[in-house]
C-alpha cells in the first residue's frame, strides 16, 4: 500500500462521489433526510485538502490522519462510523503489510463499525456491504488470487450486495422509523460504500 | 428552491453570525470548530450542553441563557455536529461540576456525542430524548425519535442546573421530563435543505405525512388532507395509547403541559387551531392542561406542518417549567434574580 | 390549499379560541362581536386599541398584555374589522382617560375605526402607522402602508401608557415612532387566503417580490431571486433614501432597532442570515444597531419573505423600549414590577 | 320602491355575486389582496338573513337596516364605504318617493362614499361607476324615461365605466401601492357596483 496510490484513491473517489451525486442523494431522501450526499462530499473534499500532509508518513499514520478528519468533517451517522473504520484500521496495519495482514485490518475496521453503531449484518446499512465485502476479501487474500481476479471478485460482492439492500427491513439508523415503508429502497450508506469499493477496486486494477 | 442565502456551504455560519449578532448580550460564538456558549460562563454549574443538525432552529442555540442551556454545538443542516466541536466548546467553558450531554436519539447524534464522551475527562452524563411516539415497533429499531419534548427537558434540566442541582440529580430529572413526554407530527409539505436544493419528499396536493419526523423523515402514513379537527383526534389516540404503553397517567392531576410546535411553514394561527382542537378533545377526556407554549419551538427548515407534545407535570417539573428563563427564544419570569 | 383548519368560515373564532385559552392567565376573548381584551382590565390607564384584519398573527392578539395593548379587534383574514368591535370593547373597558387607536394605515383600517370614532363619546384619538417604505410617490396616493413597524409603535406607546402617561403624551409618541420607522419587505411566496383556497399571487420558481406588502399586495417590482447580500443591499437603499426623505439622521449615536421580520413561511435560520448581511452593511456605513429583534412578528398568513424595519431610537424611544412588557408574543423585563 | 322588491333585489344581489365569484375575486387578486369577493358575499349573506325584518318597515328604515348591516358584517374598505351609501341614502329617502327624488337620494349617497373614502372621480375606485350612474341616473329621472328605456341606458353606463377603469392610475385603497402596474386591471369595487347596479336595472325591467 503506497501512499501515492492512497492519494489516488482519494481523487478517484471524490470525483466517483461528484459523478453519481443524484443517485446518492436520491436515496437519502427516500429513506432518510437527504443529506447523505452533502455529508461524504463534504468528506471527501476535507480528505483532499489534507492531500500534502499524507504524502510523507507511515502508513498507519495516514489511515490515522483520515479518520480523523472524515470525524471531524462528515458529522451525521456516516461520519463517525468511517472514522471508526479508518482509525481502527489505523491501529491494525503496517507497513509493507501483505493482503492478508490488510483483510484481517479491514474486517477490523468492520467491526468497529459494528460496535460505534450497535449494528450488524441484515440491519440495512453500509454494513451490508462492507461485511460480504470484508469476508470475501480474507477467502480471497488467503487464497492469494491475482489482483485482476480479486478485484473483480470484491466489486461483484459489493454490487450484488448492494442491490439487496433493497430488500431489507431497516432498523438502525434514520430509515429505522419507516419500517416496511423502506423495502424497496437501497441504502444510502451502502451505496456509497459499495462506490468507494468499486473505485479503489478499479484503481488497483490499473497498477 | 428559494431562500435567503448567499452560498449554501456557508448559510449556517452566516446564519449563526446574525443569530450571535442580534443576540450578543446573551450569547457567543466561536467558530473553528462551531459552538455557542453563553456570554457569561458559570463553570460552577453542571455544564449544558446540546447539540444536533441544523435546521431545527431556535432548537438549540435559541435555548441558552439562564435558567436553560449553557453551550449548543450545531451541525451542518440535518447532519449531528462532530465529536471536536463538543470537546472544545468543554475545554472551553471548563467546568468544574460535570457536564450533561442533551442528545435527540438519532444514531449520527448518539454516535457523535459517544466519540466526544469518549474523549473528554471531565466527568459526564447524557440525556437521550426519544419524545416521538410516531415511530411503533420502537423495540425492534435503534429507537424513537428526539423531537421537540427536547425543548421542555432542556428548559427543566435548565433550571434544575440554574439552582444548583447536581449531575446526578440533573441527568435523573432529565430521563424523567423525557420519559414523562410524547409527541406526534404531520407534515403539510416537504422541506428543502439549502445544498440539496430540492425537496426532500414529494407530497400532493392534498396530502399529508402522519407521524413526520423533524428532518422530512416519512412518518406513519401518508394519507388524505383532512379537518384539523380529525387530524387533531388521530394525534392525540397516539399520544394516549404512547401514555399507556409507558403506564403513565395523563389524567393526573396536576395537569399536562400541551406544546403546539409548528415545524416552521405553519402559521401562529393554525397552530393556535390545532391548539384549539386539542384542549377542546382533552377536556372532554378530563385531561387537564395546565401549562401551554403555542408556536415554532422545533422546526424543520421551511416545512409546514406541526407537532404536540405531552409533558405529564409533577410538581418537581412543574416548579422548573415556571422558573425564569432567559435566552434568545424562551424569556420569562423575573431577569435578575 | 393545505391548511390545518376545519370550515374556512370558523377560521378566525377557531384560532382565536385557541389563542385566547393558550393565554388564558393574559388574554379574555369576548366573541359577537369579537374582540380580545387583557385579562385584567385597568380602565385607569389611557387604553390602548388596536386592531386589522387577520393573518398577521401575532399582530395584534399577541401584543395584548401589560406594557403593550389593552384590546385589539381582529378582522376577517386581511379584512379590517367592523366599527362595532371596537364601540363594544370600548364599553366593555370603560376607559376613564381616553383611548388611543392604533391603527395601520389601510383605507379598510382607517375607515372602520374612523366610524366607531364617530360613534363613541369617550375622548380618543389615533396614530396611524405608515411605515412601509415600499410605496413610492405615497403623496399621489393614499398614502404608505401600515407594516410591521407597528409592533414597535404599540410596545413603545404600550410603555408610556403603562406607566401613566397621558393620551395626549401617548399620541405624539406613537407618530414620532411611526415617523422614525422606516420598512421593505421582500416575498419569496404568496400567501394563501383560507376562504378564497388559492394564492393571492402567482410567482416564478425564480422570482422574488420586492416591496411585498403584508397581503400579498405587488410590491415595487418582481425580479429575479438573488444572493441574500444582494437582496439586503436592495433593502437598506430604500430604507436609507426614506430616513433622507423624512430629513432624519439614521447615523444618531442613539443607534437604532432593527427588526428583521419573517412573514411567517420563512425559517429562522433565514432570518438571522438576513439579520447578519443588514448588520454588516450598517456596520461598514457608521449606522449603529443598539436593539435587535428577529422573528415573526407581523406576518402575512403562509407567506414566505421578510422585512426589513429600522427605528431611530432616542432617549425616550429607548426607554419604552426597554421597558418590561408581557404579552403572549412580547415579553422581557420583570413581570413583578 | 317596494319592500317586497328590495328584498327581491337582495336576493338577485347574493346569486350574482355567486354567480360571479371566479372574476371578482381574480380582479382583487391581482391589485389588491384577494378578499373582495369574500367581503360581499359575507355582506350578502348578512342581507338575506335579515330579510324577514325588512317586510313591514318604512323605506328609509330599510336603506338603514341595510347600512347597519353592511357597517357590521362586510369590514375592509368596501364595508364602510357600502354603509356609508345605505345610511346617506336612508336619510334622504321617503316612503313613495319619485325617480326624481330617488336619483338625488342616490347621488347623496355617492357623495358620502367620497367623503368616507376621501375619493373622487379617477381614483380607479368604486366611485368610477357610481359616480357616472349617479349623473345618468339624474338626467335621465329629470326627463323622465320609461324605465325599459332607462334601466338599459343605466346599465351601459355601468358597463362601459366599469370597462373604463382598467385603463386608471390607482390612487386610492389597496391598489394604490401598485401604481401603473394596476394599469390594465379592473377595478374589484368597480366591478361588484357594476354587477350590483345591472342586477337591479335587469329585475326594474321585470317588474
Ligand atoms: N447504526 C448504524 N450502523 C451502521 N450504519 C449506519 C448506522 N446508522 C446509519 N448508518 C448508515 O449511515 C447512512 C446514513 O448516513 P448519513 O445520511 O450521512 O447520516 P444521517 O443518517 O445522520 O443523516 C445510512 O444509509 C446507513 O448506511
Ligand atoms: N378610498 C376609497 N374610496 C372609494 N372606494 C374605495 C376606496 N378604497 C377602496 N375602495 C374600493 O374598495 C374596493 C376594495 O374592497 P375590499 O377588497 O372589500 O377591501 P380592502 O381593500 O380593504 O381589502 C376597491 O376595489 C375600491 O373599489
Ligand atoms: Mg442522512
Ligand atoms: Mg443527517
Ligand atoms: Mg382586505
Ligand atoms: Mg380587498
Amino acid at each position: 500500500m503506497e501512499n501515492d496510490f492512497i492519494i489516488k484513491c482519494i481523487d478517484s473517489v471524490a470525483q466517483c462521489i461528484i459523478d453519481r451525486e443524484d443517485e446518492i442523494e436520491s436515496l437519502d431522501r427516500a429513506i432518510g433526510d437527504g443529506d447523505h450526499y452533502i455529508n461524504i462530499k463534504r468528506g471527501s473534499s476535507a480528505l483532499q485538502s489534507i492531500k500534502p500532509e499524507l504524502e510523507d508518513i507511515p502508513t498507519n499514520e495516514i489511515f490515522k490522519k483520515i479518520g480523523m478528519t472524515l470525524m471531524t468533517s462528515v458529522g451525521g451517522a456516516s461520519g463517525p462510523l468511517f472514522a471508526s473504520f479508518f482509525l481502527s484500521v489505523s491501529k491494525h496495519i503496517e507497513e509493507g503489510d501483505n493482503l492478508q495482514k490488510f483483510s484481517q485490518a479491514f474486517a477490523l475496521g468492520v467491526e468497529s463499525i459494528m460496535q460505534r453503531g450497535k449494528s450488524k449484518l441484515g440491519d440495512k446499512t453500509m454494513l451490508d456491504v462492507l461485511i460480504p465485502v470484508s469476508e470475501k476479501l480474507k477467502v480471497l487474500a488467503d487464497d492469494s488470487y491475482e489482483i485482476k481476479e480479486l478485484t473483480k471478485q470484491i466489486d461483484l460482492v459489493a454490487q450484488a450486495s448492494v442491490k439487496a439492500t433493497k430488500d431489507l427491513l431497516p432498523t438502525k439508523g434514520r430509515a429505522a422509523g419507516l419500517a416496511d415503508r423502506a423495502i424497496g429502497h437501497i441504502d444510502p450508506g451502502a451505496k456509497t460504500c459499495q462506490l468507494i469499493i468499486s473505485t479503489i477496486c478499479y484503481e488497483l486494477n490499473k497498477t | 428552491m428559494k431562500k435567503f442565502i448567499n452560498k449554501t456551504d456557508n448559510f449556517i455560519i452566516d446564519s449563526l453570525k446574525g443569530f450571535a449578532k442580534a443576540h450578543d448580550d446573551l450569547v457567543e460564538l466561536n467558530l473553528d470548530p462551531i459552538f455557542v456558549t453563553r456570554k457569561k460562563i458559570n463553570s460552577d454549574k453542571v455544564l449544558l450542553v446540546s447539540g444536533g443538525g441544523s435546521g431545527h432552529e431556535p432548537l438549540h442555540t435559541g435555548y441558552i441563557g439562564k435558567g436553560m442551556l449553557d453551550v449548543a454545538c450545531p451541525g451542518h443542516v440535518f447532519t449531528s455536529p462532530t465529536p471536536d466541536q463538543m470537546i472544545s466548546a468543554i475545554e472551553y467553558c471548563q467546568p468544574k461540576n460535570g457536564v450533561l450531554f442533551i442528545v435527540k436519539n438519532y444514531s449520527g447524534d448518539v454516535m457523535n456525542f459517544e466519540m466526544a464522551s469518549e474523549m473528554i475527562s471531565v466527568d459526564h452524563q447524557t440525556v437521550l430524548t426519544n419524545d416521538d411516539a410516531a415511530v411503533i415497533n420502537s423495540s425492534y429499531t435503534s429507537g424513537r425519535r428526539g423531537v421537540a419534548g427536547t425543548v421542555i427537558v432542556e428548559k427543566v434540566v435548565g433550571s434544575l442546573a440554574e439552582l444548583g442541582g447536581d449531575l446526578t440529580a440533573c441527568k435523573k430529572l432529565g430521563d424523567k421530563v423525557n420519559l414523562y413526554s410524547s409527541s406526534i407530527g404531520a407534515a403539510l409539505s416537504s422541506c428543502t435543505i439549502p445544498a440539496a436544493g430540492k425537496p426532500t419528499f414529494e407530497i400532493g396536493d392534498d396530502e399529508i405525512e402522519f407521524g413526520v419526523g423533524i428532518h422530512g423523515e416519512p412518518g406513519r402514513k401518508r394519507e388524505k388532507i383532512k379537518e384539523a379537527s380529525l387530524i387533531a383526534e388521530d394525534m392525540i389516540s397516539v399520544i394516549l395509547k404512547d401514555f399507556e404503553e409507558k403506564s403513565l397517567n395523563i389524567k393526573d392531576s396536576n395537569g399536562v403541559l400541551l406544546l403546539v410546535n409548528g415545524f416552521s411553514g405553519t402559521p401562529l394561527s393554525e397552530l393556535y387551531l390545532i391548539y384549539n382542537e386539542v384542549s377542546e378533545k382533552f377536556s372532554a377526556k378530563g385531561i387537564h392542561i395546565s401549562r401551554s407554549m403555542v408556536g415554532n419551538y422545533t422546526t424543520a427548515l421551511d416545512m409546514a406542518g406541526a407537532s404536540i407534545t405531552v409533558c405529564l407535570l409533577d410538581n418537581e417539573i412543574k416548579k422548573h417549567w415556571d422558573s425564569a428563563v432567559m435566552t434568545p427564544s424562551l424569556r420569562w419570569g423575573n431577569e435578575d434574580v
